[in-house]
């Protein structure tokens, strides 16, 4: 297949229109040592029944029959069948950025719409139109406070998913502020940890909740810590709990920023999920990525544009506040019908079905002997850490076999956390699952 | 008939998806988390029926212009036709149920992104590639970032990179972002580089020079080898936007061409939808000497042939993102590239050109292109012309709206004044690139005989003209219930 | 911008998709099949790209109105929403890819439609159902040959079937096809058939009446339990034509009045999509006496409680089709019972009634209904008040659709003058009731102070006043190509 | 889930409109008797998700695994998946018949392609919008066929699919005509059995082919044999077979009917597939269904209307040509997208693929011992039926505890065929699953 309608009569006249004898004479400004003299080495093409097999086929080595209880900031949540027939619409899915508001007001006003409702789930005044996701989207949230506060330095805490602040490491390298860990005790924050990690003048605290092991935490005494430190706090959260629990950007967290996966979007070995970032009023200058707002046409009618263009790369170029110019725009659009279709109280009937469901499995997989609770006095909303007298890695291959995937090894981010299982339990997982966790849990343990 | 938000068809205590009941054994939320963290109310979200919803967007996407419902020339874009099959395909229950910590639960993924990796390299002549940012500019800054840890790895301290004044605006911005001072290189008269110009701004400080390449006026820089050249005695990196790949797939390779490194943009060169703004994805590919610098895990094979993810990687600059990249999209890709073969992707390079050009030669009378001579995969016009008539090239656009055609790029690249760019894509017809020709032709006639049509165009849209001026001053960004009268 | 047909866009050599190469040695056609056989040419189908025909079609579709974009109060046809959850159901490969013949592999499939079967009994009050017919109309045939099947195994040469004046076409057409010969019966002053009329049609000829209730004038008949006894006592039986189902799920069942045999339109009463058309499912249900003779096979239980096709039906008529029924509708209907369940099934009816009730209400002083009192689930208004000013139903009809509605069904039933049949359905808010209302009332200030908008509507369609007498005089019926100037 | 969006308020404010105190009172006109008065005994209402995972359990149960050589009137052919994302749409998929031609150009327009697509396909001047499926199409076609001739009888074709000429005979039991049958030798169909069968005056001939055997028959004689006794020839024929087989159209079959399944559908358990009706002009006023046709709008612009509506049920009531209503639209809307997408060499390499395996399958089966083709010398197209040594539905069985279900055991149409299987080989069988069937078949007939 090539999806090329041209035949050669096509060709023949276009060539006699552009005033020359074929193709190749196209390419003819190519330096003759810059062109591919041979055929690239790529298996021949495939018609589609043939890419379908051989796709079906790959796709077919996937253990979908497995029962998942990995999470770790990749979670399985039920997917209205609105979501997919909604947002699988050709003008939706085949239109680009909308630069061009008379000819993309359905785009705008959905972005409109995600940007109230994420502003909403967070309790901020303000969202952007959507970022990669959630750890680039907090890396972007750091810069921005860096420059906000005029600070270098940054408090990261102990609870923050590895791979998030790894990437903030990565953004952060070349202006290589110190990056502080804000201690955990117990799974827990406490206040003289915070006092300490808060010492050294930095532009931001950032603190997840629930955080990578699953724990929550009270934002109060983060802002108010953060606040009196000079620092903005920064809230990484997990948008399902926020059906349910309080709100950061409504309890003073600055910057709230997190991965928009969990909202009707497929876990796709990882992505394309979506970052979202959102904030105060007074800092909306200083965000990265798109922003749609409400315009009057010349008519006075309301509708909707790309607005605070001024941030972005197209325009004031290596001052921009971010580089970002495509983003996760269709995603964002599956959030927005997901959440419109669950509205506050099926968001909140799941969040508690996670919460409920995870203390259920807790609390069986506590009874077993050889496997306790990482922290057991800590809060926590639908993931937990076990520790099993036995190799995590081992004890998971062991489930596996039996049909379970039990959660996450954690020797994989940390060997001291090899015999650590991080697990999650989402509205997706039946009690006769969890049962079937605990069975084979305790078999694998006992073995 | 202007469709209200999802808010304003909100009403209290309508639902849409509704939840099973619990089936553990439970207690309230309240007793199962300490005081304090549970919210009073869930958020305010809007309360509306599954129909409702479905009406609603389905009504919001035909406001839309698309690929699927029109041509969509918008230059270094890349608005190619989107295989439905693809989307079938990414959709694959073994592909979107994934989880990427059971990575092991799903070699076939592995394998045919591991596939996928190959395949770039083979593509762009380059040795090994990374799977993770997310889009063009996200592969922009992790390149950079490759760059510096290469630098920083044989103690050198560059801080330079040079940007021609052609490029796209993430090349900058990325490069601010990866902390390296960005001086601007003037194209040439002609639009191209040379290394004449180059050669005043090359020092031992120059870490990198980005290049795209066609540049961003559809041109093939002629002397890419010795600015190469220069610019590796010099001991700088040539980095290689690869936006525009759809014009030399099979054709130039830029590992042969010079480049270190570079990313490719999959949602242009390979067919990978849009979405109305996102998500793309832009791998990195770079020289065996970069290689050890990549983000981790990358995809590679062991020693048997087995596909698998490759995290021990000492150099490595760390993470862009979480997970491995946008698999979603990455799969997408690795179809679109099996579909067509080696043969099938040189052709998608020599029609897009043969597209580029035809269009060229036939609006040049009307819209002269900004350089002279045969362009590469899209051109850049200018609507200059028609200042006489008061007529900007905004307004052009607009008017092509009318005629059911999404507008061109405009005042881009900046070099260009009244900047028109048009990419046609290899997948439109000539019958396509004909009425496009015809109604540039007439909108050009009615710029001159009544201008008042284009400056007050669109005129078929439901809205037109927008105050954008006002909009940004007192900027609106979320839906407010109307204050209570 | 019309749309050219797929034939106009078609060029010699083009490709959408291609077939792979033949994998088992092969020789050519001409050798594997005697001489004569095969064409010399494939058919004149258009050659286009892929990338043509999605464009093509993804434009006509938005030339429609339908329910996923516009209120569709369409009478007699029941255009609720249709839930995407059942689209997503249907698609599962365990029921979209089992073959007929391999009812064995697919043991779930068959207990889902033995599962339909009985709910269909329990929501009808009948003792089995068939689910072989393709539509209501089908239904209906299927039906009367059971009747007739019936009366022959006791002997009866019946051939009278009794309808009234205010049945749908199918009716009548039915019974014509089924071998029966029909009589109208007239409905009372009231819109209801009465006992008295009844009785001056009922003979010993009478095979079956055919009733529709709620009838189609959304009026419940309420004598239907005597009109069914003095029916029985004639030695006739009552059909129930079921279309209207919707107007009394759990509420009343036909069983439980009279009906000795029905039809059910699952694509109305059910939730399945129209389809632009069709398909819809139209499974009958019958008395215990009348099953023998329903068409085989029907889903059945064995005495293990395992569902099976059972084919063993010696007295039955036989087939109406292939296969077993429009499986993919029939599944989609499967999951929207088991979605309602029992109390949402009957809140169907009660809010499709108010619904009704609160248009008609509303509308009344302008749009005076057929029939006083309270209605069903649709009513019938009539637009003679507006004949003073020259304005017809068929204009009212055409200037909704400028206020972005879908027409009622007008000019049906035959026996309402200037007919205007409402149906809401339960699925529609009382927003968009209101919005409806409002626009029916601004027209009907229209139809007073400006009749020419009505007259010349619609005013914001590609298309208006077609000239459907010529094209019905001099058809043409297939896309010619342009003759040869 | 109920779908209903009213609330209490609603209702309230709507009843008091209505001027009634309850939604109960407007069901008073119901006559007690009438009435249910307990709650229907059906299972609970579900959730979404309950009710995803219900049916994805059923389906689950299927066998999908299992590699399939049925046919018999229903196969497994390529669907491209742009079939599914056009037909999908809502804008088509819940609209209903388009009455109001300003509100359904989409529609109408596709539907004026399809009957265009069929008639070429067929070789027929004219086609409507589509029937029930091929066998309530064959029925019509029979019904008209009286009409135009105005005579009784009916000649069929022993190798008519035995379900199609079911459907004939429940369609005409009270019209009681003579129903000839015409018998085959070896699978065809002889010069002298053919003037036998139509001695009797028939109305119409009615021939399939590719038959259910899968045997292909030459039209013009059967043409001319029809014609010659003043009867009409009926031909139903297999779509894909089209893109190879001469159009019987074209030859002078009269009226050209089949089912359209095969036409980029699912099989579905057999249903819904469409049945397709092509004929003469002169006998357009005669054919059952709808037709559309093109017309002109005041501003003298081409679009499309329904037409000839005096033939329907609607108008002519028990004078109607056909009592159908509700159609099959959206399948045809399918197999308009399907034709356009393979055009004239796609459908055509279909049909060769499928000749190509067919035959490959059949000589790999006839050199198994205990396996004979049934029809040695008549030519075939994708279908053919073996003879066994054992009984069909035994080894039918063994082949599918091995992955595949070698054909549709004939013993179930007729107890005499209860050693023959009818093989269907289309172009989705590959090689190494044709050479699978041999095995199997080699060790079952064997054992
Ligand atoms: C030349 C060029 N470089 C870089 C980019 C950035 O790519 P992305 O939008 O995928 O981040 C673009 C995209 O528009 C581009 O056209
Ligand atoms: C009252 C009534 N009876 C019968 C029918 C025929 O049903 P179908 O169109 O499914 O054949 C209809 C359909 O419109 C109807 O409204």
């Amino acid at each position: 297949m090539n999806y090329i309608p041209h035949d050669a009569d096509d060709v023949r006249s276009m060539l006699k229109t552009i005033g020359v004898d074929s193709v190749d004479a196209l390419f003819e400004g190519l330096p003759p040592e810059a062109r591919l003299a041979r055929e690239m080495k790529l298996p021949p093409a495939l018609t589609e029944p043939e890419l379908r097999a051989r796709f079906a086929s790959l796709a077919a080595e996937t253990r979908t029959d497995v029962v998942s209880f990995l999470g770790a900031g990749c979670y399985e949540h039920f997917i209205p069948a609105a979501v997919d027939a909604i947002s699988s619409r050709g003008e939706f899915l085949t239109a680009y950025t909308p630069y061009q508001p008379e000819a993309s007001q359905g785009s705008l006003q959905a972005f409109f719409e995600f940007q109230t409702l994420i502003a909403r789930l967070t309790g901020c005044e303000v969202s952007n139109a959507s970022l990669y996701d959630g750890a680039t989207a907090l890396a972007e949230a750091v810069l921005m406070a860096r420059h906000a506060t005029g600070r270098e330095n940054v408090v990261i805490s102990a609870g923050l998913h590895p791979e998030y602040r790894a990437v903030v490491e990565t953004y952060l390298r070349n202006v290589a502020p110190e990056i502080r860990t804000l201690a955990h005790d117990a799974g827990r924050i406490g206040a003289e940890a915070l006092k300490e990690a808060l010492a050294g003048e930095p532009a931001a605290v950032v603190v997840q909740s629930p955080d990578f092991f699953g724990v929550v935490h009270h934002w109060e005494p983060l802002v108010k810590s953060a606040r009196d430190a000079g620092a903005l706090l920064i809230a990484v959260a997990d948008p399902i709990s926020l059906g349910l629990l309080k709100r950061p950007g409504e309890l003073g967290a600055d910057i709230v920023v997190g991965e928009g996966q969990p909202l009707g979007i497929p876990r796709s070995f990882g992505g394309p999920g979506f970052g979202f970032l959102a904030t105060r009023m007074d800092l909306v200058r200083r965000m990265p990525g798109r922003l749609v707002g409400e315009a009057l046409d010349r008519h006075g009618r309301k509708g909707y544009v790309l607005t605070l263009q001024a941030r972005e790369q197209h325009i004031r170029r290596e001052r921009a506040t971010s580089n970002i110019c495509t983003n996760h725009a269709l995603l964002a659009l599956r959030a927005t019908i997901y959440l419109s279709l669950m509205g506050p109280k099926g968001l909140r009937s799941v969040a508690e079905l996670c919460l409920a469901k995870a203390h259920y499995a807790a609390e069986r997989l506590a009874a077993i002997p050889g496997v306790r609770l990482r922290f057991k006095d800590a809060p926590f909303f639908c993931e937990f850490a076990v520790e099993l007298l036995k190799d995590a890695a081992k004890v998971r291959a062991g489930a596996i076999a039996q049909g379970i995937d039990p959660g996450v090894d954690l020797g994989r981010f940390d060997p001291a956390l090899s015999r650590t299982l991080l697990v999650a339990v989402t509205e997706c997982r039946t009690k006769a699952e969890i049962d079937r966790l605990a069975d084979v849990l305790r078999k694998e343990v006992a073995s | 008939m202007s469709e209200p938000t999802i808010f304003e068809l909100s009403r209290p205590g309508r639902r849409g998806v509704e939840m099973p009941a619990c089936d553990v054994p439970s207690r309230p939320a309240a007793q199962l988390l300490p005081a304090g963290l549970i919210a009073e109310a869930p958020p305010a979200l809007p309360e509306v029926a599954e129909r409702d919803v479905v009406m609603h967007f389905t009504r919001l996407s035909r406001a839309n212009f698309s690929v699927d419902t029109h041509f969509y020339p918008l230059g270094s874009c890349t608005m190619k036709y989107n295989p439905k099959v693809n989307e079938a395909i990414a959709a694959l229950a073994g592909f979107a149920e994934a989880h990427p910590y059971a990575a092991d639960l799903a070699p076939g993924l592995v394998e045919a992104l591991a596939e996928l990796s190959e395949a770039l390299c083979e593509i762009t002549g380059m040795a090994v590639v990374s799977l993770q940012p997310a889009a063009g500019a996200h592969g922009e800054l992790a390149s950079l970032l490759v760059a510096r840890a290469y630098f920083a790895s044989r103690g050198e301290k560059r801080k330079i990179a040079l940007v021609p004044d052609s490029a796209h605006g993430t090349n900058p911005a990325s490069c601010a972002l990866a902390g390296l001072e960005v001086q601007t290189v003037k194209s040439g008269a002609n639009g191209l580089l040379s290394l004449r110009d180059l050669e005043r701004h090359l020092s031992g400080d120059v870490a990198v020079m980005m290049i795209t390449n066609p540049n961003t006026l559809g041109l093939f820089e002629k002397e890419i080898a010795e600015i190469a050249r220069e610019l590796h005695e010099a001991g700088a990196l040539l980095y290689l936007d690869g936006a525009n790949m759809n014009a030399i797939l099979g054709v130039a390779r830029p590992g042969d061409f010079g480049a270190d490194l570079m990313h490719l943009n999959l949602h242009k060169t390979f067919g990978t939808p849009h979405g109305g703004g996102g998500p793309g994805a832009g791998p990195i590919a770079v020289t065996a000497a970069l290689a050890p610098f990549l983000p981790a895990p990358v995809f590679s094979r062991d020693a048997s042939g087995e596909a698998f993810l490759d995290f021990n990687r000492p150099q490595s600059i760390g993470r862009v993102r979480t997970f491995y990249g946008n698999v979603g999209i990455l799969i997408r890709a690795a179809a679109y590239i099996r579909a067509l073969g080696p043969r099938g992707l040189r052709d998608v390079a020599r029609y897009a050109v043969l597209n580029a050009n035809y269009l060229r030669a036939r609006l040049a009378e009307k819209y002269p292109a900004a350089m002279a001579g045969a362009c590469m995969h899209e051109f850049v016009a200018t609507g200059e012309p028609f200042a006489a008539h008061g007529v900007k090239t905004l307004d052009i656009a607009k008017r092509l709206i009318d005629y059911g055609i999404h507008p061109p790029t405009i005042y881009f690249p900046l070099i260009v004044h009244e900047a028109l760019m048009v990419e046609p894509t290899e997948t439109e017809s000539k019958e396509t690139l004909d009425r496009f020709v015809e109604v540039m032709l007439k909108i050009a006639d009615e710029a001159e005989k009544s201008p008042e049509l284009l400056k007050s165009a669109p005129n078929t849209t439901e809205f037109s003209h927008f105050d954008e001026v006002a909009a940004a001053r007192k900027p609106r960004l979320t839906w407010q219930p109307p204050a209570a009268g």
